[in-house]
């Protein structure tokens, strides 16, 4: 709230790299300047999210533009973080808060259960929470310890909130305008290795994808492979080779994990009978696993073969020298298509 | 060796425990009606908690935390309060939540185990009570940012115990209130007790007040037994925060004089003789005795009052018992505003399963 | 730390009581008597655990026994209580750490995830964090908001931690004993529904029962029902039902969450080919999940029927007058099983 | 109005920018050999954090966090510490880690992403850095509860940033070590900026030392770029604590001279003028001034220091270098004391994967 010195003389992307494309930063970063756009009372909050326009740059800009009356910068307090906007949403503002790596939300968790995800059933409507959550999550860039984790299942499992993944550029801009306009709490996890990995034309004309539905990334009849985020781009890329093998994998990017679209993904088990889920987080309690849980209960008759979970292993996400040996790769992905294609 | 800062506690009474003035009262105070609004709020407050313990024990109510003692603190900061002010209570401030216009029955409804009392219908922007001890602490700054930003002339006022002043959500939520000049304040109900620890061990801070000091912002103490004293306390501090000056915070002294809930037995953590010292200075009396000395409070007076409280009380109370059931849809239907095509199938289960 | 004024008077459970066996609170309280007794680093520490007993009186009498060194009451700091053992434990000490209700452990879950799971990890075991954190658990006894629900399956995504949660008092003396003597972290959450539920003979002999390991608590050939916590009383009693009709179904207390014992699990399911799990949790992103993921992945060549999840509602859980309708009932447990038996 | 509290903070400095004494200094100063150590110190700090930088510059090592600046801060507290007392650093503390007995091969294996940094043959007991701001805090309080309650005379040492003083759970740490007069110290690096978050923006409170009113111990200030007044702050606090007398809160006043860390950059949100202004103040250069001017310290003594923090530098970077890579079934093997079955097939699983 301090005055803003207007230091930051960077320019805007320039017009050729727009012409190549928005990479999944800038993609956030338009879709929050529309937002802010269309609603005031859409306001941006966090470490960092000011003039330094966040440590990724997604916020980038936005204090120049909307001043900081709607881009604050907090002190250090993630438990803060997390409960200022239950107040401000209640009061009639739709913040958007952001954590700066996912390795440091979890003192947010208290006012995500607790609060946010239950003002409205509290109070029975009186009060609601039209907060979003944003944070940069996962491994695979050498971050420094604490800045790698993908603790999504967490989210997953609490009632009241919704949860959101996107896996590229038009895809984040499309679910971070629904997830800002959706009337309860949204819980939006950016997968930090993919912020410039790709960049691809995104159209900034204000249309939001809809929360709760996935997406079919690539179509096949083969064998399903599920994944969200980062993994997406391993999941295609192991499609692409199976296909040189003559191998269709159909590609589920999940992108809303809650509520969860499983009619699109027993629909596609149901066609291949082969199921594997791909993601970063830990094995077990993953949300791999409610997956496929899913699939041994209402899909188990499509089933041809075992349900695989290609993830990270059970262990603590290891440093940058070992990271790649914890990453679930292409290979590993192969591998285990090759154990569902060796069924029936 | 340079002095870069020093800061002060000072700490305010008007009425003693024998329900003498102690000086000059603040200006309200001279105004009878006002005195007895005060008084007829705290005699309210006690009876509506004899009530809801006598449920409770009958097993009418579910576990309630009893706000015995503590009235002139609850009641003297929401009479403070103007009425689009917003309150962020504990769960023991039921006085300040009747006096903003919750009812007795919506009060019975929640501790009843009810959602549908925290849907008050007079006050609609106050907040539900905080279970999680301080968790409420960073909703009053982000309530009290809400008006800053908008430049409305409303305070958040949260209120929280004594113990809940060690929670770091507590502290988080003080720091940004100060830095950020917001139009919020904080008060600490010290009832002496967190269950069964006492204040002393919950912090060598020497009083409650002074955890302001780390957040920059002005800290107070005030007898809060004194209903005029709280009341005149609360008030400055809403005007300062009205005046865009920011936070304070009012550690206001009092004792729990209840167990900590019903399904507590303080007799394990404490003996009756400290109790009893205690109800020496609990403020309704004082503030009779003063009633009756300066203004002519009569006994009459008294026992009218004492009778519409019980008949009120009781009305409320028959009007608890006599509510119909909440649908059990209302488990699903007010967990988002529109419900998930995935839980559809829940809902259905759940409903077909029956009682 | 304060000194401590010997007022409760209260005395032990009476003789009589004893015979009759010790309740589920009776016997945690003498396996952390048993264990401060034998060793003088373990000391107890959290919220009202001294004089008052702890609210569900689980630390009743400790600290009359072992004085206001060992039996600790700490400031309300919950992350404080999640963070303080570590740094405990580190320096030597077997610190057993209490929050007073699940929906308050919330706070602590920072210090889990990024700092005692990971302690000898990252020092490469230099430094380890031998501690235990209590806490109550579960629904069903009219406690007010916040006091009744189940998230154990956010711990059981944590690497580097234990979980176990106990159905039984022989078990919950044997389990608390393991928990307290290992190495390393351990969450033990108490379904507090059955604190005082039923009484049974409990040798104090210091035995600890396996971390790691399922207990098969009733043998069965034609459906396997999985379960731990208080839900094992539904279990054990639809077990019953199951009965009075000639369905012999096979109960597992899972106990360990974390390590998970699946193989007592999948060699049941082998036999019975129907498996249902139970848990008071929502149903989605819950440890339930889990366990019918490695069905559907190792265990799918057993499964004669769609594996069901009977648990608690993707709902935030209600206030005490409907909570009834949330809990997983005998009922719903029925209903599972015939739709289990319908198949094949 | 009653005044029920006063508090003050002092601050203290012994030696100014200019090398110049302002008063006595304390005891230990008037020995060259300390002084030099110091200053030694210092200049190999300095040195290993340039090299740092150039590492990672050369993709040799991973994000680094600079201590440029903050030299007198981190070397002075260590220092002034036992060997047996422990050290609970933030992510910027190498000159205290240095001073404690961390290799500078330890600091370059850590910060070049392999957990055996962590792994400290020299301070065992030492914690190792803490990445999530403030999270040791916490632990410091642990480990003080652990020497007060083993009747050890050691001290917990805790330092964190500017930036930390805003968090929860620093809050109910030091809360915590005050009611239970714990043997610890807590010492804020205040070196203006959180990333890109400024002091002022931080909290409004004057002083970082007031927060330690909150937690009802004292808290001092100190010039942190005269080392002989961190030291001398630290050894006093230090004895407090081994005396039974409980913590105390230091705030070292410094400037973080370099970008956040090396993915930073820091002209993004400030001005060099303002950092150029900083320089005239940073600890090196005073104290080689007081040296030179009070102690004889010569051109071929600087030139003789300099080279062989250099050459110690080097050889510690290529040890660090030459290094074999860690074994991979190090992921799995450090998890628990004993890897639980259903892990076994995971690691089979990894190895079989290969690189
Ligand atoms: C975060 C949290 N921790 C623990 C509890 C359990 N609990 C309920 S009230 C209470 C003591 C609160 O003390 P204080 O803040 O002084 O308020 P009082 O009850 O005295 O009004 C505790 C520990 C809780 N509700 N929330
Ligand atoms: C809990 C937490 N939140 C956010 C971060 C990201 N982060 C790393 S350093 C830093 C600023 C720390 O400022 P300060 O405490 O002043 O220490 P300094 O970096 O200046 O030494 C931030 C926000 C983190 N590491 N941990
Ligand atoms: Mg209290
Ligand atoms: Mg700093």
């Amino acid at each position: 709230m301090a005055a803003v010195k207007q230091k930051n003389k960077r320019k805007r992307p320039k017009r050729d790299a727009e012409a190549a494309g928005l990479t999944l930063v800038d993609a956030i970063n338009r879709a929050l300047a529309r937002a802010m756009e269309e609603d005031e009372t859409v306001i941006v909050l966090g470490e960092d999210v000011g003039i330094d326009g966040g440590v990724f740059r997604v916020t980038d800009g936005l204090i120049a533009r909307f001043g900081d009356q709607r881009v604050l910068d907090t002190p250090l307090s993630e438990t803060l973080i997390g409960g200022l906007p239950v107040g401000l949403a209640a009061m009639g503002f739709r913040p958007v808060a952001e954590i700066q790596f996912m390795g440091f939300i979890y003192p947010v968790i208290d006012q995500i259960v607790n609060h946010a995800s239950r003002m409205r059933t509290r109070t029975r409507g009186r009060l609601t929470c039209p907060m979003v959550l944003r944070a940069p999550y996962g491994g695979g860039i050498h971050a420094p310890e604490h800045h790698s984790e993908s603790m999504e299942a967490m989210f997953a499992h609490v009632p009241g909130i919704k949860l959101v993944i996107p896996s590229s550029p038009a895809r984040a801009y499309g679910l971070m305008l629904a997830a800002i306009r959706d009337p309860d709490p949204v819980i939006f996890l950016e997968p930090k290795r993919i912020y410039r990995a790709v960049r691809e034309p995104v159209s900034d004309d204000g249309k939001a994808l809809p929360l709760g539905k996935c997406f079919v990334s690539r179509k096949g009849a083969d064998l399903t492979l599920v994944s969200w985020g980062a993994m997406l781009k391993e999941s295609m890329e192991a499609a692409a080779a199976l296909a040189d093998e003559r191998v269709e994998a159909e590609v589920i990017d999940v992108a809303s994990l809650k509520p969860l679209d499983m009619g699109t993904i027993l629909a596609s088990v149901e066609k291949t009978g082969r199921c594997m889920i791909v993601h970063e987080a830990p094995l077990t309690g993953g949300f791999g696993a409610e997956i496929a849980a899913r699939l041994a209960g209402e899909g188990l008759m499509s089933l041809l073969a075992p349900v695989e979970r290609v993830a990270g292993w059970d262990t603590v996400m290891p440093l940058p020298r070992l990271e790649h040996r914890y990453m679930p790769s292409v290979r590993r992905i192969l591998g285990a298509a090759r154990r569902l294609l060796e069924h029936g | 060796m340079t002095r870069v800062a020093s800061f002060e506690i000072e700490c305010i009474g008007f009425i003693d425990a024998e329900g003498k003035a102690t000086g000059d009262l603040p200006d309200f105070a001279a105004d009878r009606d006002v005195l007895v609004e005060l008084y007829r709020w705290m005699v309210l407050t006690r009876t509506f908690d004899a009530k809801a313990i006598a449920l409770q024990r009958t097993g009418r109510l579910g576990t309630y935390a009893s706000t015995l003692g503590q009235e002139a603190v609850s009641v003297g900061l929401a009479h403070a309060m103007a009425p689009d002010d917003v309150l962020l209570p504990s769960f023991r401030e039921h006085g300040a939540q009747l006096v903003r216009g919750v009812t007795m029955t919506e009060l019975f409804v929640y501790w009843g185990g009810d959602e549908r009392g925290s849907d008050f219908a007079g006050p609609r922007q106050d907040f539900p009570v905080c279970i999680p001890v301080g968790g409420h602490a960073p909703h009053a700054a982000g309530a009290a940012l809400a008006f800053k930003l908008r430049d409305e002339k409303r305070v958040a006022v949260c209120v929280f115990g004594d113990g809940a002043t060690s929670k770091g959500d507590v502290y988080e939520a003080m720091n940004v209130a100060g830095v950020w000049t917001l139009p919020a304040v904080f008060i600490a109900n010290n009832n002496q007790w967190a269950i069964s620890v006492p204040r002393r061990a919950q912090t060598a801070a020497r009083t409650l007040a002074q955890k302001a000091v780390a957040a920059g912002f002005p800290g107070l103490q005030v007898d809060g037994n004194d209903v005029v004293a709280v009341r005149d306390a609360v008030a400055g501090a809403l005007d300062r925060a009205r005046a865009g000056d920011g936070p304070t915070l009012i550690e206001a002294i009092t004792y729990r004089l209840g167990d900590h809930t019903t399904v507590d037995d303080a007799s394990r953590y404490r003996d009756d003789e400290t109790v009893g010292r205690h109800w020496k200075e609990e403020p309704i009396v004082r503030l009779r005795k003063y009633l009756t000395a300066s203004h002519g409070w009569t006994k009459q007076d008294e026992e009218t009052l004492i009778e519409t409280c019980r008949s009120d009380v009781e009305a409320a109370a028959e009007a608890y018992l006599a509510m119909a059931p909440a649908p059990v849809e209302g488990i699903f239907d007010n967990l988002y505003a529109e419900l998930p095509a995935e839980l559809r199938e829940q809902r259905q289960a759940m409903l077909a399963e029956g009682d």
